[in-house]
């Protein structure tokens, strides 16, 4: 690609961008919230046009203008923002377009569900291949978006933060699937905000910043710090560096969860919070962990136990509850539960708050306009401006979003499910930070993460979830290292 | 409730049949104006007559009849079915079935072919159209059921072969009778507008054609300076509305029939018009309410739909007798004034007029 | 059915984004105006513009904005009311009665604003307590209202003879101005300001816009719907009192097929049916939009077959007008 | 508007998701068989289990039938078409004109579907590449096509005297089955194989499910909503040729009002209105339920204001019934 630049409603995302992939590397592509990593990319697979550049495939000049273009050259993505059908099965997303036919020229839905079975199979995952996706959690979204990109003919392969709900498994199978298709001679661009893993599996890194190209050179001849330092433009400070911090744990906790079970998937489970603390939360795809907060907030009903705040037994029946008495959640779905994408940035930012910028009976306008602008620079989050779609914003920027939400509201319990999904070095840095100060002030905070240095650097203490129960519980002083933790999560 | 006391007066009382069963004798004897679907000229129902012999002998056999509307929800239906009802009461008939197609050729087809799942010895109804339905009445007359039509009667049938007569008002004579009425009002000169029903409907037809035609050819003076086509009862108003916008001199207004009339009341009133004429045809309650008070609705040309239904039911008595039944019936047409009105009432629906009309005429 | 996707092709096709939902939002304005002037030039010396007959137009639409007015409400929380018509049918008929039986003007009110509120309240809690599909909800409650009103009085109509009530609810002039386009102001006011200004117009919008989302930042979902159904079911019974206080009479045809011209409105106006976005405004604009072409086309003295034609092609036209505009 | 809300009802709340969902999609069985089944006993004896007036059930509705197959596809592809009962009109009138005109059986056949089909593809054109809302778009048109019918004949019915065309389009039976019944039933095959075995179908869906996330995958969204509307067009078409065959004539209030009872049998059936999730046998039995209610309270012998009521009343009571199951 060469030359690539693009402008949305006159504001320049891409600015003459040069892009070179070689033939079976992996190619890393980093850059800061925003970038336009997505945007280029999008270009590459047909979704937009770029204004002006080129692009070459096997030397040649192409014209990619829409979607089928790019397949027609051998280039598939997995997108960011998922491009499932959520009323269609597992089986029938991958296989949309493509669907294998019976002499009759009719679908053949059972070698359908047969070559979807030895997808999933191959990539260790099992999911119940018979109900549309949008009942699935996002981890299962990533994961049929990925077998659906894998079930294609490429010669490119994009993929666009294709880890960020993904646990440590599923995220080394996928790099054993990358490390085959690599052999293959499939190139892979490989866009990630999670530095370990770009060194794990790639050959060469590109950065983009403010839609500009940076550098592009071997990962051999570059570190973790230069990485950081020419995607965020200058020096960060350690980030993910644990940090003791004091709190009373000789109180009584602010919350109690007493053998708490909802649906299938939440059995038993018992914990307690104290004021000032991060409790970490860790588990497997699967072993119940959004579940059990959810039931928690009061989006899915409570089957028995129960729970208590300050001791005083709380009775939750829907969220609004759960609001009342100064829980708040953090959804780890940001297109299905954090966000109302056809909303404004604003709009979304101030919806859990509305009460509370009351002027009379009506809304005041000017004071929301400036809770959200404060939010927006407060988080770094890049838009034109606050009453912009927020669709139109990129991931990162998204989830953002999602976070300000509920840090506007400042709640006595937060709750965060993945909370820096898709979240750039430096915003994660800030968010940590943010986290950190909050259970100063003495808030009570609960974390799901699956990226382990993040919840390593985030706890005060962690409690291990395993098919919907509790199998430990560690101090974070008693976890030496990652795999320390990695093997409590994996050992049942 | 006043406004009818619904079929209970006359179907709960069991048939205290003393002496035969006739049309209104008091009606009036005026001359029948209107043809028959197939030009036939008119006898009037107040010749027809069932014996108390002929309703010993149609009692005794128990039979059934199905009532097929066209259209249901118009005092005009609500009294003709009563009528049929009473009469059919007197008969000793059982009425298995009222249906409304809500003016849909298509429903009325279903209609007949459901209400012959119950095996009715007579069917009284009135075609949507005579076109689209005659097949549906076709198959009726060939499993021997008899057919006695309201208004007109589809294509095709044949009297004495497939039904038995049809009976409808003098719509022609209505017409008339608004035309005169609004003649005599305007003192014979001044411009009007027509608002008539734009659809392919016989009845309405033959009225707004009677209005136009007698002013045409009675009136001299009379013009007729601009006509508007509505479809529903609903859609008088707006009509009205804008011929007046466009007709600031307009002096009278013909409306079609009664309830798009109290549309152009409506906007007579709003326009601040009251003086201006309007004639229809119908004894609705609200327009009774007008002429009684004496506002815009100077008078109609009133249908006799409650003898009309006993006309028809008696016809059925006379093909389930073997009887000779004329081919057209007619009822009377009825001028309505200020003058008559509750006399008019009375005669169109078998009952007094409302508390309401009552009290506006004071 | 459209506006999830054309938000869709708009996030595909990037060009002019902005610029062109800004445009989507002005049609309405930009097709009121179009439709105004070309009437007034070709119907001039009809009396098209004579003050009279444009408060006619308000008049004739007013029944038609106020219940457009709820239903931007509803289709913004992504449900739908069809029993908007026959609720006003009935309403026009317990006011009519409530008034005959001697209970004077605050009964006939007490009845027609009650007879819709408790319909739109039992539409709002068969939508939300048995998850029944509003489609379906209000469907069946269409046939049920609209059979009630021909049940109660054996579809005879029921005159009103209280001068106080036609002339407060339908057939009044206030100096000039009808109390129609009062009433209609004021709802509209109302509405407006709910929709844009108070936390219920947000969190209708974002139930609309993504109901798990809403539910997420602890929005009572469910009790939105059930208000936005009881306003319908409210707006629908004042409808048909004013119908009722127009025609001095209540009527079991009143209303009909409205349910439909009030979606128009809506949609019209730029409403989504998929829900998330709505404007006031703009309904109301839609609505006397369609009034206005009704009233033009009449005084043109078109046939009505005539008639359904142009209205046909100036609700497209004028739509494609505004899009194409936007092209530019 | 609502299947949208349940769908996220269910993302939200996961317990017996699966339960839930099969019973949903059966609803309209389970209240079909009970309201078959209470007529059966109830009206045992006035000849609602004669097999003719089973198969009266089944001529009543073979044209909503047909009409909703085709809407299923609409609707799945989240747009909506209420143009329908106008085509049907329209069509009616053109198959007798040709005929009328001397062009037999085949010309009658070209012009009522042609019709259609033109106006189909006319809605198409306007809904992919004008981008106009498709409720906008068809709402223009139900009122273009209406007006056309009634203009073309100044209203007058236009008999057709053609034997062959009226046996095969509408009044015929073969043996004792109703050629509508199999004309029902070989567009209900091919929509229901179409939709669940062919990638037409399953692109149809995904379209609706999701516009952007189809055409990201290559699906050409624009070509299924024009197919999908030219194929509401088509089925119009015939419908109304089926109406002007049981007839014996074409005429334009043919189909008045089928819009609502097409899309009710859709939504009845299980469709979601929101698009991406369809189901053609369903709407069949939707729209075959319909119509045994209509004809079952005929046969009961209530007034027509007690058939609004009852009806509307069994619509809704059916579906809650079918969710009350659900729960348990
Ligand atoms: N369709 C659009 N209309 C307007 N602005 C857009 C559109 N798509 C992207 N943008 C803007 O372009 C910029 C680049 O977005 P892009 O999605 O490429 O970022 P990214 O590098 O992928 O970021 P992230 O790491 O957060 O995913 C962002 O500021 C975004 O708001
Ligand atoms: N194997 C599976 N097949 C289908 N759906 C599943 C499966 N496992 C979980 N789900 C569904 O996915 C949703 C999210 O559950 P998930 O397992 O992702 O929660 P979790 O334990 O928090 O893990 P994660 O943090 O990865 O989301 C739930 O609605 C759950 O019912
Ligand atoms: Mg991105
Ligand atoms: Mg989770």
């Amino acid at each position: 690609m060469s030359q690539i630049s693009k402008s949305f409603n006159g504001i320049k995302v891409l600015n003459s961008v040069d892009f070179e992939l070689r033939r079976g590397e992996v190619h890393a592509l980093m850059g800061g919230n925003g970038a336009g990593k997505s945007t280029l990319m999008k270009i590459l697979t047909g979704v937009y046009q770029g204004d002006e550049g080129q692009i070459f495939i096997d030397g040649s000049e192409v014209s990619i203008q829409q979607p089928n273009d790019a397949k027609e050259n051998g280039v598939s993505m997995i997108f960011q923002e998922f491009s499932l059908v959520p009323t269609l099965t597992v089986a029938q997303n991958i296989f949309l377009t493509r669907e294998p036919r019976n002499n009759l020229g009719f679908i053949d839905e059972k070698e359908c569900i047969r070559q979807t079975e030895q997808l999933l199979n191959e990539l260790n995952v099992n999911i119940d291949r018979n109900i549309p996706v949008e009942q699935l959690g996002v981890g299962y979204w990533q994961m049929t978006e990925i077998a659906k990109a894998l079930s294609q003919n490429t010669k490119i392969l994009i993929m666009d933060e294709p880890t960020s709900s993904l646990t440590k498994n599923e995220t080394e199978v996928l790099f054993e699937l990358i490390d085959k298709l690599k052999a293959k001679g499939i190139s892979i661009i490989y866009i990630s905000h999670r530095m370990d893993e770009i060194f794990r599996i790639c050959d060469r890194i590109t950065i983009l910043r403010d839609g500009k190209h940076v550098m592009t050179s071997p990962c051999s001849e570059l570190t973790m710090e230069t990485v950081i330092q020419h995607i965020v433009g200058g020096n960060l400070e350690h980030a993910f560096e644990w940090k003791d911090r004091n709190y009373q744990r000789n109180q009584e906790p602010v919350l109690q969860v007493r053998n708490l079970t909802s649906g299938r998937r939440v059995n038993g489970v018992s914990f307690d919070l104290y004021r000032g603390e991060i409790l970490g939360i860790a588990g497997l795809m699967g072993s119940g962990r959004s579940e059990m907060v959810r039931a928690i907030f009061g989006i899915d009903p409570i089957d028995s136990g129960e729970i208590l705040m300050n001791s005083q037994k709380l009775s939750i029946k829907k969220p609004e509850d759960a609001i009342k008495a100064g829980i708040a959640l953090v959804p780890e779905d940001r297109r299905m539960q954090g966000l109302i994408l056809d909303h404004s940035v604003k709009d979304n930012i101030l919806l859990p708050i509305l009460s509370n910028i009351k002027k009379g009976m009506f809304i005041d306008d000017a004071k929301g306009n400036q809770i959200a602008s404060e939010f927006v620079t407060r988080l770094n989050i890049k838009t034109d401006n606050i009453f912009k779609t927020s669709r139109l914003l990129s991931g990162g920027n998204q989830q953002k979003i999602v976070l300000a939400k509920w840090l506007a509201n400042s709640p006595e319990i937060l709750i965060l499910d993945e909370p820096t999904i898709g979240v750039d070095i430096g915003a994660k840095t800030e968010i940590i930070e943010i986290i950190r100060s909050l259970a100063d002030s003495g808030k009570a905070i609960i974390v799901i993460s699956s990226e382990l240095p993040e919840l390593l650097a985030l706890s005060d203490r962690v409690i291990v979830l395993n098919e919907g129960r509790v199998t430990k519980e560690m101090d974070r002083k008693e976890i030496a290292s990652e795999e320390v933790l990695q093997h409590a999560i994996q050992v049942v | 409730q006043e406004v009818k006391t619904p079929q209970t007066e006359t179907q709960t009382k069991p048939a205290e049949t003393n002496g035969p069963l006739t049309v209104n004798q008091a009606l009036p004897d005026s001359q029948i104006l209107s043809k028959g679907p197939h030009g036939e000229t008119a006898v009037s129902a107040k010749t027809l007559k069932l014996t108390e012999d002929d309703l010993k002998k149609i009692k005794e056999k128990r039979y059934k009849a199905a009532i097929v509307m066209h259209y249901a929800g118009n005092d005009w239906s609500t009294a003709q079915v009563e009528g049929l009802k009473a009469a059919f009461n007197k008969m000793g008939i059982e009425v298995v079935a009222v249906t409304d197609a809500q003016f849909k050729a298509e429903k009325q087809v279903a209609d007949i072919e459901t209400v012959l799942a119950k095996n009715p010895d007579i069917i009284v109804s009135i075609p949507v159209d005579p076109v689209s339905t005659a097949s549906a009445y076709k198959k009726a007359a060939e499993k021997g059921v008899k057919l006695v039509f309201m208004d007109n009667t589809p294509n095709d049938l044949k009297h004495g072969e497939d039904y038995v007569s049809v009976v409808s008002a003098d719509n022609y004579g209505n017409g008339v009778e608004a035309a005169k009425i609004m003649a005599e009002k305007l003192g014979g000169k001044g411009k009007v507008g027509v608002i008539f029903h734009d659809s392919d409907f016989f009845v309405t037809k033959q009225r707004t054609d009677a209005f136009e035609k007698t002013i045409k050819e009675k009136y001299p003076d009379i013009q007729i300076v601009d006509r508007g086509g509505i479809i529903g009862p609903n859609d008088g108003e707006k009509v009205t509305s804008a011929m007046l916008t466009k007709n600031p001199d307009l002096k009278g207004i013909f409306v079609v029939w009664d309830v798009p009339a109290e549309g152009a009341l409506a906007a007579a009133r709003t326009a601040g018009r009251n003086d201006l004429i309007i004639t229809t045809i119908d004894l609705g309650t609200n327009v009774a309410l007008d002429i009684a008070q004496g506002g815009p609705i100077k008078g109609l040309g009133a249908q006799l739909p409650y003898d009309q239904g006993v006309a028809e039911a008696i016809l059925a008595g006379y093909s389930l007798l073997g009887k000779e039944a004329p081919a057209y019936v007619a009822v009377p047409a009825l001028r309505v004034t200020k003058e008559n009105v509750f006399e008019a009432w009375k005669m169109v629906y078998n009952q007094d007029a409302p508390k309401a009309v009552h009290d506006a005429a004071k | 059915m459209q506006s999830k996707s054309s938000n869709m092709t708009n996030t595909i096709q990037n060009t002019n984004r902005l610029a062109k939902f800004d445009w989507k939002r002005y049609i309405v304005y930009i097709a009121f105006v179009g439709v105004f002037i070309y009437f007034s030039i070709s119907l001039y010396d009809q009396g098209f513009l004579s003050s009279n007959n444009l408060l006619n137009i308000a008049r004739q639409t007013a029944m038609i904005s106020i219940m457009a007015v709820a239903m931007t409400f509803v289709i913004s929380a992504a449900e739908i009311d069809l029993s908007v018509g026959s609720i006003a049918a009935l309403s026009s008929l317990t006011a009519a009665l409530a008034m005959k039986a001697g209970f004077g003007v605050a009964g006939g009110i007490v009845a027609g604003l009650g007879t819709g509120a408790l319909i739109g309240l039992i539409n709002g809690i068969l939508v939300t307590r048995v998850a029944i599909p509003s489609f379906l909800v209000t469907l069946g409650m269409m046939g049920i209202a609209k059979g009630l009103a021909m049940w109660i009085t054996n579809t005879a109509p029921v005159p009103i003879l209280n001068k106080t009530y036609n002339f407060v609810f339908g057939s009044g002039d206030i100096g000039p101005v009808p109390v129609l386009l009062i009433w209609t102001l004021v709802i509209a006011v109302i509405g407006h300001i709910l929709l844009r200004k108070t936390a219920f117009g947000r969190q209708t919008l974002a139930t609309g816009g993504n109901e798990s989302a809403a539910r997420f930042t602890g929005v009572n979902t469910a009790k939105i719907k059930l208000l936005v159904l009881v306003g319908s079911g409210l707006l629908a019974g004042l409808a048909g009192m004013l119908y009722a206080g127009r025609m001095h009479a209540g009527r079991f045809t009143f209303g009909e097929g409205d349910e439909l011209s009030v979606i128009a409105a809506v949609i019209l106006g730029g409403t989504s049916l998929f829900g998330g976005m709505g404007t006031v405004i703009g309904t109301v604009f839609g609505s006397l939009m369609i009034g206005m072409i009704n009233n033009g086309l009449i005084i043109m003295g078109l046939d009505v077959s005539q008639q359904m034609v142009v209205k046909g092609l100036i609700i497209i036209l004028a739509v494609a007008f505004g899009r194409r505009t936007i092209k530019r």
